[in-house]
């Protein structure tokens, strides 16, 4: 069975190692501030007794105010996982750090989202979009597109 | 040569029956209208036959709504090919593209000229009937290069050129396995050949039938050579861009090649017309639908080699069995001469097993990644 | 003398015969050797996430049908889970097992292609997928018995199953489980030593074990390369843990290493499925939950190992009938990631048969 | 030979390569806002016939419908249905259809058996530009009638005959292989039909 790792104490932790860059950790997620978030995703990774060596997926949620950029992690040397989240504020004009550099396996998923939701990845080899053509006007996954 | 003059049969083979339209012009005539008909009729069955046979490899019925037992089918499909519309891509060479179903048609059809159906029944009894039929059959190569580079089309283009690299490695071994044939028989000439082998030259040439018949395949770019019109890899390869009457053209060197290849074949190692209590000309079909359907179970159960791998195997596996098979026979043609056939067979048999075996643990395909 | 040659590039796709759908693949070629790849994806690509907002849970169903065609009831399962966990319903033992049964079938039934299909890139013309079509329409007679349809089959509700088998299905699929050995035998022994074959795909378009991690790959491509990670042992969902069975890993992780692992696969299944009728408990199929229903407000995640690798639904509830965010995580597209490193200096038929080896359905990578 | 010049190597692709695309697809998009009609007008006029066009007329239609090879275009769902329909149970073959041209140039009819979105619309196009006349195409399911499911959504054109003139329609989603012959056995009655005038009218 799969171990949801409990995100209070990752979050402890993480804000011994990197103070502020937690804003809040609630079940077996952890909402990170999107500056830290390259420390904090490598940190998670490489720390042995965590070694998050595997990202499942990454998805990104319309909630009007924010866009909520989620990261689902899990090891598998270890068998547990953890939910990594990052706001990006507004709605227009929206970057992220790339995690590409960790995890490979973030390319065609962070197009995806920057395809449909607009948040652009900084840091990303090739940030086009993916499923639709150059010239579509919108991003059709956020909630004001009709 | 005897094309300058009406056809001389020589030595104790019997003149030209009387019945024949008397003359040079005549014999031509009718030997022309002979082989058209026969290659057209037989591209016919051929297509039929590999149709109907393949769905049976494969657990289906094949074509069976057109005429009795689907036999029209062949038919219904020249009649729908030929009036289809002609397509000429724009920016393809016009005259090249026009031209490469010709070329690549009419010297599979030459090739029947020196193939004979019945003791001496054929268009021209050239003396040099295997060379002959060597030199012509690798000019197709030219109409399928032409068809590529004219249609202006990179997957006919990569065809293409595997066409030529496919030809050009396979022409060797294939014309080394026809020299021991020619060893054994003592002539060139296909009718004295046939007229040669008491006993089906297969048995005493397994592994001259086994090169041959291997060359022969990519000769004529059948599974596992079909690299040309390797349809999972370059969509139809150098006919993609053919449509209509071309393309049946293209349609038609496949099979009247396949015709071909079957018609040497059986000429060569199955003893050609001859068998007993069967007229000679059924026997000739028999030999030849028989080896037809060696090609396409072939076709129908093995995978596709890669194109370096296919040169390879040419090279390195085909080329060095060729030369010793070549070797083994001089020898076995002077020591043996007046030996029973019998232990000969055997033993050639067991130095073919022995040979292919033990070279094929040298040799290795796979692999082959370039770094870039 | 030096020619001037120059790398051309070479559109496979949208339409070609072995891109498994439209697929395109932008492939510089320097004669026949790839020396780069670039995948263009898309042309399949349906707005399904967002058509799913628009929808109540259970009308969503259908649409996971159409993801990954060839393993509807995979994806039925995955987003059952998904919508039960985040509802909090529970699936009477019956229909847990009947799930796992259809399951297995669908894994039988979509590995039968992927290898069928696999063989036909490698240039066999069309006589094993014919083979395994044979096999396959075996295995939709059953699902035709039970939901009626013969690929789309919305037989997973939400809560269990759409109704409970009829009374001739077990004795038919006991029948089918009996057989269905010899036939894996039979296939795989025509295939696994065919000198041809192995000169094609032994060793052809590795990924190595850390790539594959780090690309996420999942499913046999994962299992292909050597890590021992199946999301029916790691995380067992529905019965799965009250099963025994193996999970196959390989060693080179190359083509013919995905293909052994897709056959062993197969044999798996079949013992699963031989348990799982042997255990099959009697009772309800479903508990009963209205149609129309509110989640309460939160999130779930919910994964099963599809045939294709690790297929998720992430679902979002506001607390209103309909789905918030509907994300599916499409393992077909992740296993595309690592593509140009396994193709890149290859020949072109090699990136055919590497491509042909992840087996992807375009319904699930562009959805 | 020495690879000298190494212009065409790029490892991804310019954007404006992409956006040339995007221009295509734009345009076809607000050129195709409206279904074009079906091509069987023809089936209801009265045609001049004579003995010598209608003996033709028989034997080139008995040649057309018995030899009717499909082109490779199967986008989605429907295509395993198409599959399944050619493999032993269905077996097209028996109507002489398992030649499945992957050149669209040597295809007769095409069977266009899923979803189609605007960015697959132009190569759809393409491929039903580049067959050589006589063609026909088979509108396979309800995504390729309508949009089916999907006909709401940003990226699916609703309906192939948007885009090219569609013969047969055939419901289902997907459609049973028994329906889908039934709609193949409706082509041949259709193509059984044409005659060689309308032909040369056009």
């Amino acid at each position: 069975m799969t171990v949801a790792l409990s995100g209070k104490e990752i979050a402890a932790r993480l804000a011994k190692q990197f103070p502020g860059s937690i804003i809040e950790a609630t079940g077996n997620t952890i909402l990170v501030k999107a500056d830290s978030l390259p420390e904090v995703a490598a940190f998670l990774k490489n720390a042995p007794d965590l070694s998050f060596d595997y990202l499942v997926s990454l998805t990104a949620v319309d909630y009007w105010d924010y866009f909520e950029v989620v990261y689902r992690l899990t090891s598998i040397p270890r068998n547990h996982s953890l939910v990594l989240k990052v706001r990006c504020q507004g709605r227009a004009n929206l970057h992220l750090p790339s995690v590409t550099g960790l995890w490979r396996g973030a390319d065609f998923q962070e197009r995806e989202v920057y395809d449909l939701f607009g948040i652009a990845f900084d840091g990303h080899p090739n940030m086009k979009r993916i499923f639709m053509w150059e010239g579509f006007q919108g991003h059709p996954l956020r909630r004001d597109y009709l | 040569m005897a094309i300058a003059g009406p056809i001389t049969y020589y030595g104790t083979l019997p003149q030209v029956p009387p019945d024949w339209p008397g003359g040079f012009w005549g014999h031509w005539g009718t030997f022309v209208g002979i082989i058209l008909v026969f290659v057209l009729t037989l591209v016919m069955g051929f297509i039929w036959v590999e149709r109907r046979g393949i769905a049976r490899f494969q657990a289906r019925v094949g074509p069976n709504r057109v005429g009795p037992f689907g036999l029209l089918q062949p038919v219904a499909d020249a009649i729908k090919v030929l009036l289809k519309e002609d397509i000429i891509p724009a920016s393809g060479d016009k005259v090249v593209h026009w031209l490469a179903p010709v070329v690549a048609f009419v010297p599979v059809l030459l090739i029947f000229a020196v193939v004979p159906f019945w003791d001496g029944a054929l268009l021209a009894d050239l003396n040099i009937g295997i060379l002959y039929v060597v030199a012509v059959s690798s000019l197709t190569t030219i109409g399928i290069f032409m068809a590529g580079w004219g249609s202006n089309n990179k997957y006919s283009l990569l065809g293409a050129m595997r066409a030529i690299a496919q030809v050009v490695s396979y022409e060797i071994p294939l014309v080394l396995s026809l020299v021991a044939v020619v060893l054994l028989a003592g002539s060139l000439s296909l009718n004295d050949i046939v007229r040669a082998q008491n006993i089906p030259f297969i048995l005493l040439q397994p592994l001259g039938f086994f090169i041959f018949f291997l060359a022969a395949c990519a000769e004529i770019n059948r599974t596992p050579f079909d690299l040309l019109e390797a349809e999972s890899e370059i969509v139809a390869g150098f006919h993609t861009e053919y449509s209509g009457m071309k393309f049946a053209l293209f349609y038609l060197v496949e099979y009247a090649e396949a015709v071909a290849i079957s018609a040497i074949i059986a000429t060569l190692f199955l003893s050609g017309w001859r068998g007993p209590l069967l007229p000679p000309f059924l026997w000739f079909l028999l030999k030849v639908f028989a080896v037809f359907f060696l090609i396409f179970w072939v076709r129908s159960t093995i995978p596709r080699l890669r194109v370096d791998q296919v040169m390879a195997f040419a090279w390195k596996f085909l080329l060095p069995l060729a030369f010793l098979n070549l070797l083994i026979t001089g020898v076995q043609v002077i020591v043996w001469q007046g030996v029973l056939p019998w232990p000969v067979i055997f033993v050639n048999l067991a130095i073919m097993v022995v040979l292919i075996v033990g070279w094929s643990s040298f040799f290795r395909l796979g692999g082959g990644r370039v770094e870039v | 003398m030096v020619l001037k040659a120059e790398p051309f590039v070479v559109n496979l796709g949208p339409v070609h015969p072995s891109t498994h759908g439209v697929f395109r693949l932008r492939a510089t070629l320097d004669g026949e050797v790839v020396v780069n790849i670039e995948p263009v994806i898309g042309y399949l690509h349906r707005g399904i996430e967002k058509l799913a907002e628009g929808r109540t849970y259970t009308q969503n169903i259908p649409f996971t049908d159409r993801l990954d065609y060839l393993a509807s009831m995979s994806n039925n399962l995955a987003y059952c889970l998904a919508v039960e966990k985040l509802a909090g319903i529970t699936v009477p033992e019956r229909g847990d097992y009947l799930r796992v049964i259809m399951a297995e079938l669908q894994r039988l039934a979509s590995h039968l292609i992927a290898v069928g299909a696999f063989l036909n890139d490698c240039g066999a013309f069309m006589t094993p997928i014919l083979y395994m079509l044979r096999e396959r329409e075996k295995i939709l007679d059953h699902f035709e018995m039970v939901s009626g349809q013969r690929l789309t089959y919305a037989y997973m509700r939400i809560g269990g199953v759409s109704q409970d088998i009829p009374e001739e299905f077990l004795p038919a699929l006991g029948k089918f489980v009996a057989g269905m050995p010899g036939y894996i035998d039979e296939y795989d022994g025509l295939i696994k030593e065919n000198e041809i074959f192995l000169a094609r795909t032994k060793g052809v378009g590795i990924l190595p074990k850390d790539l594959a991690i780090n690309i996420s790959a999942s499913g046999p491509v994962l299992r292909a390369s050597g890590v021992k990670w199946d999301i029916r042992k790691a995380d067992p969902y529905s019965v799965y843990d009250r099963f025994e069975f193996d999970i196959p890993t390989g060693t080179a992780g190359d083509c013919y290493d995905r293909y052994r692992v897709r056959v062993e696969e197969m044999r798996q299944s079949v013992r699963i499925l031989q348990q799982a009728m042997a255990q099959i408990p009697k009772g309800k199929v479903r508990t009963e939950i209205p149609l129309t229903f509110r989640p309460p407000v939160g999130e779930a995640y919910g994964h099963v190992e599809a045939p294709k690798g690790e297929l998720g639904f992430y679902l979002v509830s506001d607390g209103s009938i309909a789905p918030y965010r509907f994300h599916c995580r499409a393992p077909s597209l992740i296993n595309l990631t690592a593509l140009r490193d396994m193709m890149i200096g290859w020949k072109v038929a090699d990136a055919i048969i590497i491509f042909g080896s992840i087996d992807i359905c375009m319904g699930e990578v562009d959805r | 030979m020495e690879v000298t010049e190494k212009s065409g190597f790029y490892v991804y692709s310019d954007v404006e390569l992409d956006k040339n695309e995007g221009i295509q697809i734009e345009a076809l998009k607000t050129a195709s806002q409206n279904s074009i009609p079906d091509p069987d007008r023809w089936l209801d006029e009265e045609t001049q016939r004579n003995i010598l066009l209608t003996s033709l007329d028989a034997i080139l239609n008995w040649a057309r419908r018995s030899s009717l090879w499909p082109v490779v275009c199967f986008p989605a769902c429907c295509a395993f249905e198409l599959i399944a329909t050619a493999a032993s149970r269905f077996d097209i073959s028996r109507f002489g259809m398992e030649v499945i041209r992957a050149s669209p140039r040597q295809a007769d009819v095409m069977i266009t058996a899923g979803t189609l979105t605007w960015k697959m619309a132009p190569n759809v196009r393409r491929i039903y530009e580049q067959m050589a006349e006589p063609k026909w195409v088979i509108a396979m399911g309800a995504c390729a009638i309508s949009g089916g499911t999907f006909a709401q959504s940003y990226s699916v054109v609703p309906g192939y005959n948007r885009i090219i003139p569609v013969d047969v329609y055939i419901p289902g989603c997907p459609p049973r292989p028994e329906a889908l012959l039934h709609g193949i056995r409706m082509l041949h009655n259709k193509i059984a039909k044409q005659s060689i005038k309308q032909e040369a009218g056009k």
